[in-house]
């Protein structure tokens, strides 16, 4: 029943948020982008300019290898998020109604929880006085407490611990929509849970997954916080060196060339998993 | 039939570690002393206490609530109207403000708070307080725009075509119609908005950070000297006010539904 | 004028043609189906009769105005949807009087509508109830009580009873046609169910592939449908092809038929229903009406009987009842009478 | 109105700023009739990145706030400071010379408000022997047990491993006479446990024995020493890390003159006392001119000759000095 | 004992009772149609012969084994959705192969199942199709064609052809049922048709409300209904109360009529068939078998025409084709005729 908008009071409807975004979204990420072409000053601020000084500084084998690490940290976040987020939402849209409220409201709580306190309490679990850790020895399992942050695999487990309910919204809606009758047909042909799972589950969500993949990416890569609360300085992100170059070096310039340069990445990397998706779906 | 014991052994390893954090975060909170020791030194509701008996932390959270409350509306009010414009004209033009508004969410947060400081800067704005509600506004407005698309889908055409039959022009079916039908995605958007603005600390920070003091802002100064309890019993008290709204949400709404499950029972 | 009339309408949706050029005309206070095939255009049509579609060419008149260009809501027609599309968020009652709320009529009168229309339609009582909790015969009658609350100059419904099972349907048909003859109202209901247009209608328009075949009351299009595609549509039945001999004899394969209004040569299509053709053992006379055939199978359905007979090549289906049933066996031979007034010849689709 | 007579001082948010509020805004307005209207500031440099801002469009978050020195630096560079005028301000005569900041034309565009300390260190309970000397950072038997400050304009560990192997801070004169220093430090590097960037994080691990040594403010050690945690704040031989805050103005404040009186104000050596009593702060006055008792004076400060972080080098190498900093702890 | 046995069967959820006790033998090689309304638990019996749904009590044998405790995946029982439920990320000819690829069937072999079930389900050509490029037929032929890939010991089809349009089901119908005959598997087929179960079936079994009501052959089912909700459920009917008087004739209002199969005493219904329903001009001699009338109104529905006949007091229904219609009309007096063979006397529901 969709038309043509006509009058004027038909545009002007969609007047307002377009007017709004314009001037409050696509200037500020406009002078972002104008920023990162400014000379910097040293020792001070920076002028307006045009030069590409900020984005030749960026292409280093240094600042490489923590884009790469900061894209696989991402992208291993997204990948275990979305492993162990999958199967729980599938059992969680297979509950019946009143618990899965139960856990939604409790997975919309811990949304939220801010970021620092995440941090906190993962470093506190992970530590060595307070931590985990001294559970495992009271059972017996390790001989004396060991400190577990700060390290990779604390950062790990905060960032997906952040998204992991994300996630699950995210899977939410797909998952309580697919067709119960397409694993019971699977059974029916002699698929035993486990493998229908596996093989008709999966990859008939297959479009949803990647989608979430990538919500999940693009989220962990922008996380500045958890990487510097719970990891090594070599486990920090792309995030944390633009917010240390903006805050702390007070070089916007740079700043903004490495963020234009981080969205366009993940831009190109959803662009690239969104075509193959597409193709694996006219096949 | 799936082996049970795995299936509780897994759901419950989940809910553990979910609840891990929150179990350290709200057992620091009753520290007797001002320290975030965990587990707690002795028993205390002091640092609840603190939250409104002390100026800062109270006007932190009411800042905190204003500007939540400011944004999620914001938020809404931009995007209803450009989800209703999306479901109904046809106008491909339309999709690239759609994409402007899923836009703010994919950008690094570092960044939007950086354009944020510049913009307001530049406009002669910087540090008045309603600069940050639009900002969350503008940075959510994602949110609201997607519950509001998938309640905009949900809405059967016909029933607008059965409105207009027996005489109601656009605005009253926007009015008697669509308003109703479409409240619980408004709500839950705003929700969802709400909670995060709540949260959210770089761009409240840059943009007017020294002016008005957010609860996230907050907890990062004290981050400077020293982690104190209050943060720990603000954060309960948060997660709390979160189960009370999202619960309610839950109570009178339809909560799987609301969050795109289709409706199984009752269907008209 | 007193009446809708179509002039001329067309309607396409991009390249593709919903709607061919058709020009009708539906006298006031009569009940109309719109029957035909799924895809054929009936529910483009009555949303273009509603305004909820606008028509790519032509006009459409009621009562002598040219109502082609008013937007839906200035139309005061009645409409119930396929789906019903009582609004949810409403009760019985807030459903019903919506358009006279909308309208700011005032509260008693609505009140006093709420409940005349409600004893219309026979649902007393019910006007609190949310509309979720209705059966969907309820659900029915108030739609169409909310339809027509406004006393439409049109009630438009579109396939109102699909939803419903065979007993309900039955009997929903019944009081929705007493319900127009109470009331006068023209009434349009599209449906794709022949059965159900038969026994409602007082005008049938038959619709395939966006084009109108024929216009006329039920039993007419019955008995005496104006191309093969109304005859196979409406029922079953045998299309024979047949030519005429030079003496206006029918000569088809096997032997000759009766008929009448045969032209004055050429090839032509007779159809014929199967419970018209009477099947009696043995091999007949083959006198003209009458031809031999062979019992190819017989099946029992409890109410009826069909027996497939193989006539000169040709698949032949007859129907009788139980207490008429002859006494044969598939491979027998059989004699089958095609009796001369349900020999109808047809014209080209 | 009063509006006319009030004055947005920025002061580091949180316990700095409550005892601001507390103890020392109220003495001013007490002694002025200036009200003040306390703005919490974040990180200097954080700070530092709004005021410049603030002040390319014309604005002052803050008339008067408390910098750090390499910002102060920074920002004269990019000149965004006020001038002051000595004229207006008598009392600064009684703040030593060090701690006046001034632009490359000799104006006064920064007067030193509070000085604080970096020292070494520990958790008494689990590391019983007091260390004595910054060479405790590279003990082979420290491995997995220091926090450090993350950062090279905060955490003055160039200076400080210059001075103690060295021989002195001449060295950062050249470049590669920094990269010496760096290598040296690096050897340091397995023995952290925590590079950290807000003080909280490491108090706590500290005071929990978690990460029982490292550098940290003198002054906060002290409070929680105080709270009877097992914590202790000592001078190495070598120094303490001596750093400081100057007030400053921003050239876009319409408000000089209360900004002048403010500054003057806080010069005073009873106020400076007043500091380092109630806030933890050590004098930018010498000490002879406060009132401070012995006891007072150790708890803020220390008769060792302190390390002067190499302000200069910090500034004019900025980008070189981040760069390389950031490979040395991030590889 | 060769076929699939229920003893004693019950299925409740929660407090509800979607099956009550039920015992049915269905013999080895049957096409069986379960036929009931809406909500009987004709779907709830299916699911737990696939396994798919746990009996709360009872056993189910096949071949004289039990299997209620066998795990869906190790039954081997095909079945189709009433949905069909084709995996959409597959093609057609994966689907086809699925049970036997996770079987570890070799690809050739495979390959040979595919061109083997296609040509069954006469869809050649079609193996590399996605399964969202198919029409509806389509996808019902490959849904059957997958179901049939193990060459299953039972072939289960929830209402298979409900979202069918009536032609293409029509022709469906006799698809499925030679199919079946050619393979000779044991089929049970859920429908809510009963027009669908009278064509197909070997053996109807007819529910309602959880309970089984008979098992029969189609005709016996129409023709010799075991009780009320039988005989109005299947084809429609006239119930006559009556009651045997001592010399075993059978009293109705308004006369006597003749039955075989009279009990001793008591009061009985009686089910008359519309079609069976002769009915004359002019009021009648009253002989036992015929009562006297009166024309209520006359539906000419083209191939056949609906008397409806008031007979002391009660409303009748009768039937008749065209060609047999009595001259009469609205208000006439009539004979009403029931022929012997067309009464049948009801057990209780
Ligand atoms: N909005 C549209 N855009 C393009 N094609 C359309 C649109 N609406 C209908 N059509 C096409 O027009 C033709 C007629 O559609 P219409 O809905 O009138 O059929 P119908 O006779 O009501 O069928 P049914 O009995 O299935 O409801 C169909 O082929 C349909 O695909
Ligand atoms: N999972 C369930 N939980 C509770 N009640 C159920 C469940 N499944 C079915 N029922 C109830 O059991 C009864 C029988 O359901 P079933 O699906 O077997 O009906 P059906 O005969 O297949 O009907 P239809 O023709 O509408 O498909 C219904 O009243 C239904 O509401
Ligand atoms: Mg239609
Ligand atoms: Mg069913």
């Amino acid at each position: 029943m969709k038309i043509k908008p006509r009058t004027f009071s038909d545009y002007a409807s969609i007047g307002f948020p377009a007017g709004m975004l314009m001037v409050f979204f696509v200037i500020p990420f406009g002078i972002m982008i104008a920023v990162s072409f400014f000379q910097r000053v040293q020792g001070a601020f920076y002028e307006p300019a045009f030069v590409f000084d900020n984005y030749a500084r960026f292409l280093t084998s240094f600042f490489g290898g923590i884009l790469g690490f900061s894209i696989g940290l991402a992208a291993l976040v997204a990948v275990v998020s979305v492993l162990l987020a999958f199967p729980f939402t599938y059992i969680l849209t297979r509950m019946a109604r009143r618990t899965q409220v139960v856990w939604l409201v409790f997975l919309l709580s811990v949304l939220s929880l801010s970021e620092v306190l995440i941090g906190f309490g993962w470093s506190t679990l992970l530590s060595r006085t307070a931590g985990i850790s001294n559970l495992l020895v009271a059972v017996g399992i390790l001989d004396k407490p060991m400190s577990l942050s700060p390290s990779f695999g604390a950062v790990m487990t905060g960032m997906v611990y952040q998204t992991f309910p994300y996630t699950v919204l995210v899977l939410f809606p797909a998952l309580s929509r697919l067709d119960p009758s397409l694993v019971e047909v699977a059974r029916t042909l002699g698929s035993g849970p486990v493998r229908s799972f596996l093989n008709v589950v999966v990859p008939a969500l297959r479009n949803s997954i990647v989608s979430t993949l990538i919500m999940v990416f693009v989220f962990a890569l922008g996380c500045y916080l958890l990487p510097q609360l719970l990891g090594k300085p070599s486990h920090w992100t792309l995030s944390v060196l633009i917010t240390d170059q903006a805050i702390y070096q007070s070089n916007m310039p740079f700043a903004a060339a490495m963020a234009v340069f981080l969205v366009l990445v993940s831009l190109s990397l959803v662009a690239i998993s969104l075509l193959y998706g597409k193709k694996e779906n006219a096949a | 039939m799936i082996n049970t014991f795995i299936l509780r052994l897994f759901l419950g390893t989940i809910a553990l570690f979910m609840a891990a954090p929150l179990a350290v975060v709200a057992g620091v909170s009753f520290n007797e002393r001002k320290s975030l020791s965990f587990p707690p030194e002795g028993f205390s509701l002091d640092w609840y206490a603190q939250i409104f008996t002390e100026d800062s932390w109270r006007s932190a959270l009411f800042n905190s609530v204003g500007v939540a409350v400011g944004a999620s509306s914001l938020a809404v009010v931009v995007a209803f109207p450009l989800a209703w414009f999306l479901w109904r004209f046809h106008a491909p033009w339309a999709r690239i403000v759609q994409v402007l508004g899923l836009a703010p969410f994919i950008l690094p947060p570092v960044i939007t708070a950086l354009g944020f400081l510049s913009f307001w800067t530049t406009a002669g704005a910087y540090g008045q307080a309603w600069t940050v509600v639009i900002s969350h506004g503008i940075f959510f407005v994602t949110l609201p725009l997607v519950t509001l698309t998938l309640g905009f889908e949900a809405v059967d055409d016909s029933l607008v075509e059965a409105a207009a039959t027996m005489g109601a022009d656009d605005r009253t079916i926007l009015r008697t119609i669509i308003l109703p039908l479409i409240l619980p995605y408004i709500i839950s958007g705003m929700a969802f908005a709400f909670v995060l603005s709540l949260n959210e600390y770089i761009v409240a920070y840059m943009a007017v950070g020294f002016t008005v003091e957010t609860l996230p802002i907050k907890i990062f100064n004290s981050l400077r000297y020293g982690y104190t309890p209050t943060m720990a019993s603000v954060t309960v008290l948060f997660v709390a006010i979160a189960v009370v709204v999202f619960g309610l949400i839950a109570r009178f709404g339809d909560l799987p539904r609301l969050l795109g499950a289709w409706r199984h029972d009752d269907d008209s | 004028m007193s009446g809708l009339v179509f002039e001329s309408i067309v309607k396409k949706f991009g390249e593709f043609t919903a709607v061919h050029e058709t020009s009708l005309t539906i006298p006031q206070g009569k009940f109309v189906c719109l029957l035909g095939p799924s895809g054929c255009g009936k529910t483009t049509l009555l949303r273009m009769i509603a305004g909820l579609e606008a028509a790519t060419a032509g006009r459409i008149l009621l009562d002598g105005d040219d109502v082609t260009r008013i937007p839906t809501h200035k139309r005061d027609f009645g409409m119930v949807f396929q789906n019903l599309a009582l609004f949810p968020h409403l009760t019985v009652g807030e459903n019903i009087v919506y358009p006279l709320r909308i309208r700011g009529v005032s509260k008693a009168d609505c009140l006093a509508a709420v409940k005349r229309l409600l004893d219309l339609v026979q649902l007393p009582d019910m006007a609190g109830r949310p509309v979720s909790k209705l059966s969907g015969g309820q659900k029915q009658r108030v739609a169409i009580a909310r339809a027509l609350a406004l006393e439409p100059k049109l009630f438009l419904l579109d396939e109102p009873l699909s939803a419903l099972d065979a007993k309900l349907r039955e009997s929903m048909q019944i009081e929705l046609k007493q319900l127009q003859q109470k009331l006068g109202i023209t009434t349009i209901v599209v449906t794709h169910d022949q059965r159900e247009a038969m026994t409602m209608a007082d005008l049938v328009v038959v619709m395939s592939q966006g084009k109108v075949h024929q216009v006329a009351p039920p039993v007419e299009i019955y008995r005496k449908p104006k191309d093969a595609f109304v005859a196979d549509f409406i029922g079953s039945t045998n299309l024979i092809s047949g030519r005429i001999s030079g003496s206006g004899k029918l000569a088809v394969a096997g032997g000759t038929l009766l008929a009448d209004d045969l032209p004055a040569t050429g090839d032509v299509t007779v159809s014929v229903r199967p419970e018209n053709i009477r099947v009696t053992a043995g091999s007949g006379d083959n006198t003209p009406g009458c031809l031999a055939g062979e019992v190819s199978y017989i099946r029992d359905l409890g109410a009826s009987i069909e027996m497939y007979l193989s006539v000169a090549g040709q698949q032949i289906t007859a129907i009788t009842t139980p207490s008429d049933r002859p006494d044969i066996a598939a491979g027998d031979a059989v004699s089958v009478h095609f009796p001369k007034d349900a020999c109808v010849v047809l014209g080209d689709a | 109105r009063a509006q006319e007579k009030s004055l947005k001082i920025g002061a580091y948010g949180g316990y700095f700023k409550d005892s601001f509020d507390k103890h020392i805004f109220p003495e001013f307005t007490k002694a002025t009739g200036i009200s003040v209207e306390s703005i919490a500031q974040p990180t200097g440099e954080a700070w530092l990145v709004q005021l410049e801002q603030a002040a390319r469009a014309g604005q002052a978050p803050a008339d008067v706030s408390m910098i750090s020195q390499v910002s102060m630096l920074r920002g004269s560079a990019a000149g965004i400071w006020a001038k002051l005028d000595p004229a207006k301000m008598p009392n600064i005569e009684n703040v030593m010379p060090s701690f006046i900041n001034k632009y490359d034309d000799g104006s006064v565009c920064g007067v030193g408000a509070v000085t604080w300390y970096i020292t070494l260190v520990s958790n008494s309970d689990v590391i019983a022997q007091a260390p004595s000397s910054w060479e405790e950072l590279w003990k082979p038997d420290r491995a997995g047990q220091l926090g450090l400050l993350a950062l090279v304009t905060n955490s003055f560990l160039l200076d400080v491993t210059a001075k103690t192997y060295f021989g002195g801070q001449e060295i950062l004169d050249t470049e590669e006479g920094i990269m010496k220093v760096m290598d040296k430090l690096a050897e340091l590097k397995d023995n952290v446990q925590l590079w950290y960037r807000d003080e909280a994080q490491f108090e706590q691990a500290l005071k929990s024995g978690e990460i029982p040594m490292g550098q940290y403010y003198h002054d906060v050690a002290g409070l929680a020493a105080a709270d009877g945690y097992p914590v202790r704040s000592t001078f190495p031989k070598e120094g303490g890390i001596n750093d400081s805050g100057s007030w400053a103005v921003s050239k876009a404040s319409e408000k000089l003159d209360l900004a002048h009186v403010f500054i003057d104000f806080m010069s005073q050596p009873e106020i400076q006392t007043l500091l380092s009593r109630k806030v933890g702060t050590s004098p930018t006055v010498a000490r002879a001119k406060t009132s401070l008792t012995d006891a007072e004076f150790a708890s803020v400060s220390s008769e060792i000759e302190p390390i002067i972080p190499r302000y200069d080098m910090y500034q004019q190498r900025a980008d070189w000095l981040s760069q390389k900093w950031t490979e040395l702890i991030v590889s």
